[in-house]
């Protein structure tokens, strides 16, 4: 009980701490300015949480959960931790430190830090939150507060267009949220408890009265967390939010928080029973969202310039693939969607990492204005390419793993015109996804030979950002290595508990 | 119908006459000609209470020759009541008029309807 | 016979006397001797009244002691006796609200005649309350215009002059319509007496003969009385009228005068024609009809009069509707809150009058709303007083005015047919009421540039503060304790029958 | 003692300019200290309360001005009388920069004991007696800057309110002629007997009352006096127009609803259809005009006319549950709008800036104001946790409860509502956090927070958002006994 409530409000504590103890001075009173202590502070703070995390996920004592207070007699705050929560929580814990200590670095030059490791601590203890909430109420308390605290993130850099990218993010995500909210005072009519339970939580008796409108309200529940996870039609707020947060944002903003959209698909999922779903007219609907989203994302992707933008269309049709994995609801599939959670976090996080990198040491931010930055910062751009190939699913790297549970899922789940579309349609989206990923490799590598090689200067940024790249891109591959493990724990995810 | 109205002429043709003076008081913008359909409207209804009061073949309510019946004489209060109207329009009669001087001295016209508009013109 | 029995008679000959007397009398006295007049009339109609209560019998006093059918008589009962002491109240305190600015109204010379004409509108309306003769009526009601039209023009100016006129000739009209339809009635049943004309129209009703005569007759009567009290369509003469004649005497003429032909016409309706028969004819209905357009289209030319007395004259024609729809309504209940009304908006329309004439005193006698900005500031125990008057006419409770609208609503909910009609048009007509009132209470509590006028303080003006006062008490205890009032209404309006 | 509780502030109203004070302190001191035991009296009166009726006066026939502690009034009367206190300590300090204090202080303390009147009325009619008071108390406070526009609003105000009013004595009438009394007795007093056959009228005449309460509830179309009144002093806006006029209107129609007519009567009929319409339609409106609105206080007025429709929302459900929910966020509406009011109006003295494009970046110099504020915020948005989510669950729980389409709707109204709340409270926020790159904060050097008088306040409306968004069983049981008809 303790490693989760201190694994939440520990960093909650500390974001809060470090935003009043480090604000802006009041006119009169003395800035305060020591730089280094706050770095020292976040950092330890950083590893603390993720201490207390693992500490909770190890020692299993939130299996059974527990009722911190009752909102309502009706409305306990309940967490408990169960694999899928593992699952996420293991992503959150690996990536948000590591993108942290690249932040170190990176915000330098940036006004008002402490703002933003204040916030990035917020949003790390609401993360940890929603990793372990054991019913959809703690859950959706969790998801408001994520999309708030990684609101000001977005914002930092104070730009205008940054504050409304991130009011964007904010009324798309609430958007979303509400709808969702719909659903949930629904589901809590119809259903016995909140609390996730396998298989589905619905009142026979309900389903028997009502349960044409139950698929609504499960159809506008997926829809609305969908905004999370940057579902077609309402996406549009990744691509604008993503370049101008600052780079480990995005990382973490697309490696992680988008993917509380995830988790709570599978929650809602959870809540209505795929059994429920399977061979409505819901799924259908759903399924063509996900693959529009896929192919559409990926080939946006590839008509974009923008370094940081290309990578966030990409995380549009990536995170559709799991949505995919979701929507075809049969246990191959979810695994391989499951998977790619995994393989897609890591990735984006260290892809976005790079392409911060790159920007923070050249200023660079179109992906023409990049030849010849692999004889720069070859470190750099030897684990973008690796990232890469674990994204467009080259075997070893995790991305083929789950790409081919997918494919596999989706092959054998019988449903009609989708079971060979799906595939093919995710094949497609790989062959785009390595035609927008890979021109940097190769301009970066082989700038051609008109290329000045004269005004060449050594660019590779220090061990505080290379150091957290390396990591992830070395984990990206491992999943891929070894997915015997990886895939034991989804199965357990899958089976229950 | 027609019967009775011609039985009755004499109530018909006072009644005619009110009609005839009202309309004047009304919608004359001539002062004095409304003063004229005043008195017609008021001695319409004289007449119509003379009429009602008379009966053919008796005299008036004065006691000669110690007959007492009540079937010789016509009722006096018609007569009465006639006599009594008589001077409330007289003296409404002369109230008016004296209005009407007064207005005529002010702005030396009868019709009521200059007067509002110089009363307009005046704003006050 | 009792020698209070006296007291109907007393009072009559008292006022007609002492109006003679004034005319011989310097201005001074005829003051002295008009005051004393109204108080000694009051006086004798109270203990009249406390006798009548005490009784519980009506009482006929036959005039030179001839009997019925021959005679003339007077006849009084607890509503005769009511309404001849509220009515002496009520023009006591407008005399005396209005006594300031006479000097400045009306030439010096022609002080004596003033009172004299109140003193004679006083006897008629005396007499009117009194007579149970239909001729003497008649009579009355003439002396009472003309003694109305000399309150009118007795003030010089040109305005009021062809304001008398006009009020003359509408005036002439109506009392023409009287004479003939009483003529008519007189042919029909052969009496003058009320009590006896009575029993001819039961007679009458029952046998089916001469039936449309009747009717005709009825109907010339009331249209008669409706035009000399100014009901909607025959209300033109009104503003003018009550709008450039002196204070007193437009309070007295809104209050009382009007009044007086209406008490008449209830004394029509119960006591020569009978409650039943008059409420089987279509006369109610039209009587109903033009009431509510006349609570309509008042107010609505109240809005949009510029000029407070004119406002305040215009708002007449609106109260009088209700006081007409109360009749229309064709039960005891809307008798009685009718009766009620006369009593509520006498007491306020002349409190209205004379608390403004107070403001535009000291907004340099300018009557529009402009010039009244602030004046209420300038002269506080006007301002009082009118928003006391103003919040009784919108009928907020406490103020008299809220009685009668709860009792004009209970009335209308009793009857199927009109009930939402009137239930509408009356919340309608507060709605407007509300409006213009309102608009004049805050007008003369906004701010202005105070230095341009002087302000008044209560040294300045005793009488008329206390006059003042008297007036709100009035109207509060009407408002508060109304129950003794209405159980006297219910039982006057029994002894009519 | 429940006379008293109403005549203490009347008192002491009149008192304020009757009393020479000769210095500023003293005035305050002695206005609060009557203030503060007031609101004491009032919850000893609550809390020991009998169910006798204190009968003050008699009207006519059966009507009479009487007094009587029920559930409702307790939630009325202790709301009003916790938040008096704060509101005066916090209009002691705005008010130093007003002039006509005297007079302000009058009516402002007059408005208490109205408001209590309401709370603590046994019948319509009292009920109907003092909610025409209330207009006529507050009119002053409106027009008290007496500038033309407030002049304008107050006329405004004025017409609607009576205007309103007169259509609700409708109501009234219809209770009185066809009620058995007009006492407050949960569950109706109309009369079987006597409704027979008069349905539809008694239902037109329902919706004509509702609206007519609705006026001071701003429900639309009779909302625009709201915005308008915003001229009025902070402290006006806040209390009387956020929390006291404004849910005396919700308030009466709740009486209306559940304690006159009946909710066996209204529900399921077309009334019921049609209300819930109209408010249905205010609530999105409301918080559409919101987020067009660039007058800081005006944006904030038209958030109340969408809340309140949430509480009219509650209300006209017509279960149990949906009253819970109406009460539940009468309460809870009530401390967060005043909260964000007294933050505005504390932006407002501090700086004297009324447009939000002049917040740009106070956020720094403001913190605690602005913390405060975007506490609030979250608290309208409904973020769980804060009070807000629980009022808004509540209500929604009803509506799904109800299985009513039309609630259903409601649900989504109130969600898209939801969403337009975030969007007009957040980008206040974000304006005041993050001005831009290129802001000048030369512009905004000598601003800073308030001192303690008002701040004291916003310090404790906060506490209550939070406490009562993350604990509020035992006020929430408390509400679903007063549903039930049983307190």
């Amino acid at each position: 009980m303790f490693p989760i409530l201190l694994s939440i409000f520990f960093p909650i504590a500390a974001g809060v701490f470090l935003l009043i103890r480090y604000r802006t001075p009041l006119s009169g009173e003395k800035r305060n300015t020591d730089r280094k202590a706050l770095l020292l502070l976040t950092g330890c703070f950083l590893v603390i949480t993720a201490a207390f995390a693992v500490a909770a996920l190890l020692t299993g004592t939130g299996k059974d959960g527990f009722i911190l207070f009752n909102l309502t007699k009706t409305l306990p705050v309940y967490f408990r931790i169960d694999s899928v929560g593992t699952l996420f929580s293991l992503l959150a814990v690996i990536v948000l430190p590591f993108a942290g200590f690249f932040s170190f670095e990176y915000m330098k030059h940036e006004e008002r830090e402490s703002r933003y490791y204040g916030f990035y601590l917020l949003a790390f203890g609401v993360l940890n939150g929603l990793c372990f909430a054991g019913n959809l109420i703690t859950f959706y308390l969790f998801f408001e507060l994520l999309t708030l605290s990684s609101m000001p993130l977005v914002m930092h850099s104070g730009s205008k267009e940054a504050v409304m990218a991130g009011l964007k993010y904010l009324f798309y995500s609430l958007c979303g949220a509400y709808a969702a909210l719909f659903g949930i005072y629904f589901l809590y009519r119809n259903c016995d408890s909140l609390t996730f339970t396998a298989g589905g939580a619905l009142r026979a008796s309900a389903v028997a009265e009502h349960g044409g409108f139950l698929l609504v309200t499960a159809f506008v529940m997926l829809l609305g967390f969908g905004v999370k996870a940057g579902m077609f039609p309402m996406h549009a707020w990744l691509p604008t939010a993503h370049p101008v947060a600052p780079a480990p944002a995005s990382a973490v903003l697309s490696s992680v928080i988008v993917k509380a959209g995830v988790l709570a698909t599978i929650r809602v999922l959870g809540m209505f029973g795929t059994n429920f779903l399977r061979g409505t007219w819901v799924q259908t609907a759903w399924i063509i969202l996900t693959l529009i989203t896929v192919f559409m994302g990926s080939l946006l992707a590839y008509r974009e310039p923008v370094l940081k933008k290309r990578l966030a269309y990409s995380t549009v049709s990536q995170l559709s693939y799991i949505l995919f994995g979701l929507a075809v609801m049969n246990e191959t599939s979810r695994t391989g969607a499951l998977c790619h959670v995994l393989a897609h976090g890591f990735v984006k996080a260290a892809l976005f990492l790079c392409a911060g990198a790159i920007i923070y040491k050249t200023g660079k931010t179109r992906v023409g204005e990049m030849r010849g930055i692999g004889k720069e910062m070859p470190l750099t751009l030897w684990c973008w390419t690796i990232a890469s190939l674990g994204l467009i699913g080259i075997p070893p790297t995790g991305g083929f793993v789950s790409k081919w549970y997918l494919a596999l899922g989706s092959l054998k789940s019988g449903l009609p015109v989708f079971d060979v579309l799906g595939p093919v349609i995710l094949l497609l989206s790989a062959l785009l996804t390595a035609g927008y990923l890979l021109p940097l490799t190769i301009y970066g590598f082989f700038p051609g030979a008109d290329y000045d090689y004269g005004s060449l200067q050594k660019k590779e940024p220090c061990k505080l950002m290379i150091v957290p790249i390396l990591i992830l891109t070395i984990l990206s591959v491992l999943i891929g290595l070894f997915p015997d493990i990886i895939a034991s724990t989804i199965d357990m995810a899958i089976t229950g508990r | 119908m027609g019967q009775n109205l011609f039985a009755n002429y004499g109530e018909a043709v006072s009644a005619i006459l009110f009609c005839i003076g009202f309309t004047n008081l009304l919608l004359q913008t001539n002062l004095i000609k409304k003063i004229i359909g005043l008195n017609i409207m008021d001695s319409a209804i004289y007449l119509f209470l003379a009429e009602k009061g008379y009966i053919a073949g008796r005299v008036a309510p004065i006691v000669v020759d110690n007959v007492t019946s009540t079937k010789a004489y016509i009722n006096p209060i018609p007569s009465g009541l006639v006599l009594t109207g008589i001077v409330v329009s007289v003296s409404v009669t002369a109230l008016m008029l004296s209005l009407t001087i007064r207005l005529y001295t002010r702005y030396h016209t009868l019709d009521l309807d200059e007067i509002s508009t110089q009363l307009k013109r005046e704003g006050k | 016979m009792n020698f209070i029995c006296n007291f109907p008679f007393f009072s009559i000959l008292l006022s007609l006397f002492s109006g003679t007397i004034c005319s011989v009398l310097p201005a001074k006295a005829a003051k002295v001797v008009n005051r004393a007049v109204i108080i000694a009339v009051g006086l004798m109609s109270a203990v009249l009244l406390l006798y009548l209560l005490s009784t519980g019998e009506p009482f006929i006093y036959w005039m030179g002691h001839f009997p019925a059918p021959w005679g003339n008589e007077i006849r009084a009962g607890v509503l005769e006796a009511g309404m001849a002491l509220f009515f002496c109240m009520i023009m006591y305190l407008s005399m005396a609200g209005g006594a300031h600015k006479l000097p400045g109204e009306v030439v010096e010379s022609k002080h004596n005649l003033y009172y004299i004409l109140v003193n004679l509108l006083l006897s008629s309306l005396l007499a009117l309350v009194y007579t149970n003769d239909m001729f003497t009526a008649y009579v009355f009601v003439e002396i009472n215009t003309i003694s109305a039209c000399g309150l009118i023009m007795i003030r010089q100016v040109g305005r009021t002059i062809e304001a008398a006129v006009r009020y003359m000739i509408m005036s002439l009209l109506g009392s023409g319509l009287l004479l003939f339809g009483l003529c008519i009635m007189y042919d029909l049943t052969g009496h003058l007496l009320m009590s006896n004309i009575k029993e001819s129209v039961g007679l009458i009703m029952a046998n089916g003969e001469y039936q449309i005569p009747l009717i005709v007759s009825v109907a010339l009567m009331c249209i008669g009385l409706c035009i000399k009290s100014a009901l909607f369509p025959f209300h033109a003469w009104l503003p003018d009228a009550y709008g450039y004649s002196t204070v007193s005497s437009a309070a007295i003429l809104s209050s009382l005068v009007s009044k007086g032909y209406i008490f008449l016409l209830i004394k029509i309706i119960y006591r020569v024609i009978g409650f039943d028969i008059f409420n089987n004819t279509r006369i109610i209905d039209v009587l109903f009809v033009f009431g509510l357009m006349g609570m309509i289209f008042g107010s609505l030319s109240a809005i949009k009069e510029k000029d407070i007395r004119r406002m305040i004259a215009f708002s007449s024609v609106a109260q009088i509707g209700y006081i007409y729809m109360g009749f229309g309504m064709g039960t005891q209940a809307g008798m009685v809150a009718s009766v009620f009304h006369i009593l509520s908006h006498a007491a306020t329309k002349s409190l209205l009058f004379v608390a403004a004439i107070g403001l535009t005193d000291v907004s340099g006698g300018s009557r529009k709303f402009i010039d009244l900005t602030g004046a209420a500031y300038r002269n506080k125990w006007a301002g009082v007083a009118f928003t006391a008057g103003s919040l009784s006419m919108v009928g907020v409770p406490l103020f008299s005015g809220f009685i009668s609208k709860l009792l004009f609503a209970q009335a209308a909910v009793q009857v199927e047919g009109k009930m939402l009609a009137s239930l509408i048009v009356l919340g309608i007509s507060t709605v407007l009421n509300a409006i213009y009132f309102m608009k004049t209470v805050l007008r003369i509590y906004a701010t202005t540039d105070e230095a341009a006028y002087t302000g008044i303080t209560f040294r300045d003006m005793k009488a008329y503060a206390v006059t003042l006062v008297f007036f709100i008490l009035l109207n509060v205890i009407l408002g508060v304790s109304s129950q003794p009032v209405v159980n006297m209404i219910e039982q006057g309006l029994a002894m009519f029958a | 003692m429940i006379i008293l509780v109403i005549l203490i502030p009347f008192i002491t109203g009149i008192l304020v300019p009757a009393i020479p004070f000769r210095k500023r302190w003293q005035k305050e001191v002695f206005l609060e200290t009557t203030v503060v035991l007031n609101s004491i009296l009032v919850w000893y009166l609550l809390l020991h309360h009998s169910d006798s009726t204190f009968l003050l006066a008699h009207f006519t026939g059966n009507l009479n001005i009487s007094f009587r502690v029920d559930g409702m009034s307790m939630v009325f009367a202790g709301l009003v009388s916790a938040l008096w206190p704060f509101a005066t300590l916090y209009a002691f300090e705005y008010m130093t920069k007003e002039k006509h204090e005297n007079v302000f202080f009058l009516f402002y303390t007059l408005t208490y004991g109205v408001t209590l009147g309401i709370a603590l009325a046994a019948n319509l009619l009292t009920m109907y007696f003092f909610y025409e008071l209330l207009t006529l108390v507050t009119v002053p406070l409106v027009m008290h800057t007496l500038t033309r526009e407030a002049v304008l609003a107050s006329r405004k105000y004025l017409y609607y309110s009576l205007g309103g009013a007169a259509f609700a004595f409708l109501g009234l009438i219809m209770v009185i002629v066809y009620g058995s009394t007009t006492d407050f007795i949960f569950g109706g007093v109309l009369d079987p007997a006597k409704t027979a056959g008069k349905t539809n009228v008694l239902l037109l005449i329902y919706v004509m009352a509702f609206m007519g309460f609705g006026v001071k509830a701003a429900v639309c179309p009779f909302n625009s006096w709201l915005p308008q009144a915003g001229v009025a002093p902070t402290p006006v806006t806040a209390l009387l127009h956020a929390v006291a006029v404004v849910k005396s209107g919700a308030f009466a129609i709740i009486r209306l609803t559940y304690y006159s007519f009946g909710t066996d009567f209204l529900k399921g009929t077309w009334a019921q259809d049609v209300v819930m319409a109209v408010v249905m339609f205010t609530i999105v409106y409301g918080c559409s005009r919101a987020v067009k609105e660039t007058h800081l206080k005006r944006r904030l007025a038209y958030s109340t006319i969408s809340n309140l429709s949430y509480i009219l929302f509650g209300a006209v459900i017509m279960t149990p549950l949906g009253l819970v929910g109406a009460l539940t966020h009468l309460v809870f509406h009530a401390v967060m709008k005043i909260c964000s009011f007294f933050c505005a109006g504390a932006v407002m003295h501090q700086t004297d800036r009324h447009y939000i494009h002049e917040l740009n970046g106070l956020g720094y110099k403001m913190p605690r104001v602005f913390g405060i504020f975007t506490i609030s915020a979250l608290a309208l948005m409904g973020v769980p946790g804060l009070a807000g989510f629980i009022s808004k669950w509540n209500l929604a729980c009803a509506a799904v409860e109800s299985g009513s389409p039309l609630a259903w709707g409601g649900i989504a109204c109130l969600l898209v509502s939801a969403l337009l709340t975030a969007i007009y409270m957040l980008t206040i926020v974000v304006r005041a956090f993050f001005p831009g790159k290129d802001f000048d904060y030369s512009t905004v050097l000598d601003i800073r927070d308030p001192n303690w008088k008002m701040l004291l306040p916003l310090f404790v409306f906060t506490i209550f958002i939070i406490l009562f968004g993350v604990y509020s069983q035992p006020i929430v049981d408390f509400f679903m006994s007063v549903a039930a008809g049983a307190v």
